[in-house]
């Protein structure tokens, strides 16, 4: 299953979750953000929401900025 | 005095008038340090992706007293209302408040803003209910605008981002800070202490900078600099400064001189 | 940093790059609450004949604590060189030392130095043993030869005394600071804050200053704001600002903005 | 030179950079007096209703030789992009051409533009076939903004109408010039005649004015100083000027002098 | 105007109020075009040894038309009072008369001047008959003592000699104005047209300048436009300007807007 | 019948085109400009165009301005 | 004997020297300076100087200055 | 016969008037002045004046200078 993170395809196994996904990129505990095509990806649908072929994925965060 | 002078800032108090970004600096220790030696309240942030391929271990947020310190994510990089308004909405996603210092850049070169797309990005943030801290420029229509709006605040630029070239139109700025009801923020091109001591005798309400501190030689001693510069010119400024003469008024008397 | 940043003075160390005047104020106790809240160690004061029919009770003196401070006498008021050195060695005999801000007025519109009559009295001066501290314009001619002569610094004006103008011409003040192996102070014409912060920030040593205190409408207030002013000069200063340019550069970086 | 060096302005070529307003004049000879003194080719004027019960039998065009000056009537006194847009049209129809000087004002007090709108008016306008001059402030994103749309010139502003600021923001109108390539034409603050020898030093095509002259104790003589006035700092700018030095350079050689 | 605006110096009238230079030109032809392109009367040469090994054929004065210019010889390169008193006297006995632009140089980086020795030196010259116009900074005071000496004008430096930085203190030279008598001619220092014209507004009665315009890219345009630059400002000075104030006043009347 | 002229009304006669209206104003031969009712009327109209009862008339010329 | 003090004529007794004056003046603790006949009068003078007839005293102190 | 000539020493024949001197220069028609040891040499004097071994002759004329 191809699904773009962050601009890049990327091949993730089917039925993985959102959650799954942080977890096995060590975020789980970070500020971060999620983005499900477009549109913001609330903090309670992490665990259920399982990603699709061809979603489309951005993962922010906080970094140095003025 | 200076327990008395309470900056309140989207209905929240703060008794530090300098606000620091956390860009350019070596390091996030370099960073913490800096901030705290700028006694900074407020910091600013910015949004961007994770590096999915190395996420790293290392996090600017975990060396930053989040009890102490209130975080103002930034849409620095946007250039359209509706970039700004994703960033916006990823920013208070990821859990640190509704404050958003709002930049929607209208040419690389200067960095100035693109004044009727932050005017129509601060509309939808604020009906959103965002606390809406826009980046603007010296300009007295448009920041007039933006509080009609209901923007937090304004902020307006002293020089280009960077540049610091300081206050390049204080007449303006004066202009900006006697209309306003909310408080008046300069923002953007200031280079040294004098420079934000200057803004402050203008009677704004405070400063935001980045580059000043984080580029020079000697990052935390500038960043000292800034917050004795800032509380300087506040002070200056309630104090009531004397008026410009051109000609010399003696300090000395004249009665009892030796004849 | 600033433990360890001394200014010396005529051989004596200091932590404080303040000095202030003496005049103008509503009364003694106003004086001296002024002069601690600038944090001031060197007070200048004026030597004027003692009233014969009302000596008075109260003494200027008495209200301070000489053992911090160290009384700077002036020869304000005097127009000639054999003015100035008569009042300077009054002063000296009153045994609160070898110091004197000289001063030889050349007019009294502006009350700017006669600049021959100026080296002339320092140079009696030197030779007598006084640490002469000469008041004189802005010209790093007149600075050097001061210099030469064996003055313990060299005091340019900002602007006309009392003035609050500030800093008329940065150039050569900076230029006066370059050439000088003296502690360059900058001495009258400051109106605010800010001028004494940009004084530091030029790399001046000290500055002096009187009215721009007890001028203001709250002098407590603007001797404070003196004080930090000064070290936020002083530390900017020290810290090394950045360049100044004409276009911006960004202080959040672009990698990772979201397309 | 001055032979070689035209001024084109909407596809016309001028000898005159001195573009002057007709308003605040004692009487329309002054004002045809003030204009030839001036020397200027492009004259504005504003657009208003006859007074029905008087109509009057003077006119100011009456008094302007048509044949040699081109007319650009102004939507000063608009508030929003329709009122200027209407004001626009009535102007053309009454058949003096196409040229309009695009003003939409954002507030009263500073008689700022209101950017959006100006935008907003000028984008219609040019569909029109107007040739649109738009005052705006000196901010270089609106400017480019406005180039883009199709407006024959950019008229960043100095300082407020009728103040005599002078250029509050040289930065901001020099980056102004170096990216644009349709005329830059300061319009609006200026106060006397250095002030527009500074505008065209800074590298602008034209500067706009009218209060400075009309305001002037001695009208006549104003407009023959500003004329002067733009011709220096045109001819100063192709010229070429030396680089400022911190240090001094003597200009008689130093062989030769006697020993 | 112009016609009644006659310059007066040393009881001689001029109409130019531009003195200019002779050094640092290509060849002696550049010099004669550039001296007629600025309509200057009064130009300034230095007194140098002859190359006796090769005496050379062309000589600078045989370029200018001496019946239409005053030969103005100054005593540059001097750095004490006797070396500029012998430098005029063979100045003189060279038999172009009796004017001098004393300069007594007090140090070579700033070439500012040494005041006691200028002082000195223009005593001896005006008791020998000498028309002295000296070279002197921006000090009302000296000024005021080289008047009162007898000196045909004074001539306070805007900035260091050759650094175009422009009038540094305009304050100064407008006390200088206020209180002289004499003509006041601003030497030295002037950058670019706008500096003269500045000059000429402050109320000064003269510029002096050379490498302004010798060093420009293009002398000769340059030259023009410091003619046109003095009579700009000059004219600007007589008519008077507008006052300056924060706010804006419109130029366009409101009555008979479109509703 | 009332027609509004700059702003203020006024009792015309009826049939009174804007010509002869221009005519009675003295403004033949100036440079004015004609708004009817909110949009510009063409010169070539002026002679034939009639004003009614309640048409809103501006008439607009140029004075001095910045 | 009249002498003048701080520029103004005073009648002091006969022999009162500077120490009686500085006493009588309330002045004795005062950091003060004295000159007599434009001569600085060193302390260590004031008890055996006696004042003359014609003397000229200058008593200073210091006082508010900038 | 030395004589100092603009610093520089100079063998001249012995007897040689200033005149002479400007003569061999081609400095006659120059505008220019003359000092003897330290003082001006008046133009009349140049003709009688002849030069002596060890005078210090200074010829100075106009050049380009601000």
């Amino acid at each position: 299953m191809r699904v773009t993170l962050n601009g890049e395809a990327h091949d993730l196994r089917e039925g993985i979750t959102v959650s799954d996904l942080l977890a096995e990129l060590g975020l789980v505990q970070r500020r971060i953000a999620v983005e499900l095509n477009r549109a913001i990806l609330p903090r309670e649908d992490y665990p259920q929401r399982a990603l699709r072929d061809g979603d489309v994925v951005e993962i922010v965060h906080f970094i140095g900025g003025g | 005095m200076s327990e008395a002078d309470i900056f309140e800032l989207a209905g929240k108090p703060y008794r530090s008038r300098l606000i620091v970004g956390t860009g350019k600096y070596r390091d996030f220790s370099q960073t913490a340090a800096a901030i705290e030696k700028s006694g900074a309240e407020i910091v600013t942030v910015a949004v961007r992706r994770v590096n999915i391929t190395d996420p790293g271990k290392e996090n600017l947020l975990d060396f930053l007293d989040l009890s102490r310190i209130t975080i103002l994510p930034n849409t620095a990089g946007c250039y359209t209302a509706s970039e700004a308004i994703r960033t916006a909405r990823l920013a208070r996603d990821a859990g640190i408040g509704a404050l958003v210092k709002l930049e929607v850049i209208g040419d690389e070169k200067t960095l100035f803003p693109d004044v009727p797309a932050t005017i129509e990005a601060a509309r939808v943030l604020v009906e959103e209910g965002f606390l809406v801290l826009p980046y603007v420029n010296d300009d007295p229509v448009t920041c007039k605008r933006l509080e009609d709006i209901g923007c937090a605040a304004v902020m307006p630029l002293a020089a280009p981002i960077g540049s610091g070239l300081g206050i390049r139109n204080p007449y303006n700025i004066r202009i900006i800070v006697e209309q306003s009801r909310v408080p008046v923020i300069v923002d953007a091109g200031v280079g040294t202490a004098s420079d934000v001591t200057q803004a402050m005798e203008l009677g704004c309400d405070a400063v935001l900078l980045n580059t000043a501190i984080a580029g020079a030689k000697d990052p935390l001693l500038m960043a000292e600099a800034m917050r004795l510069g800032v509380e300087a010119g506040r002070k200056a400024f309630l104090a009531g400064r004397i008026p410009r003469k051109l000609y010399a008024t003696a300090s000395s008397p004249l009665d009892g001189v030796l004849q």
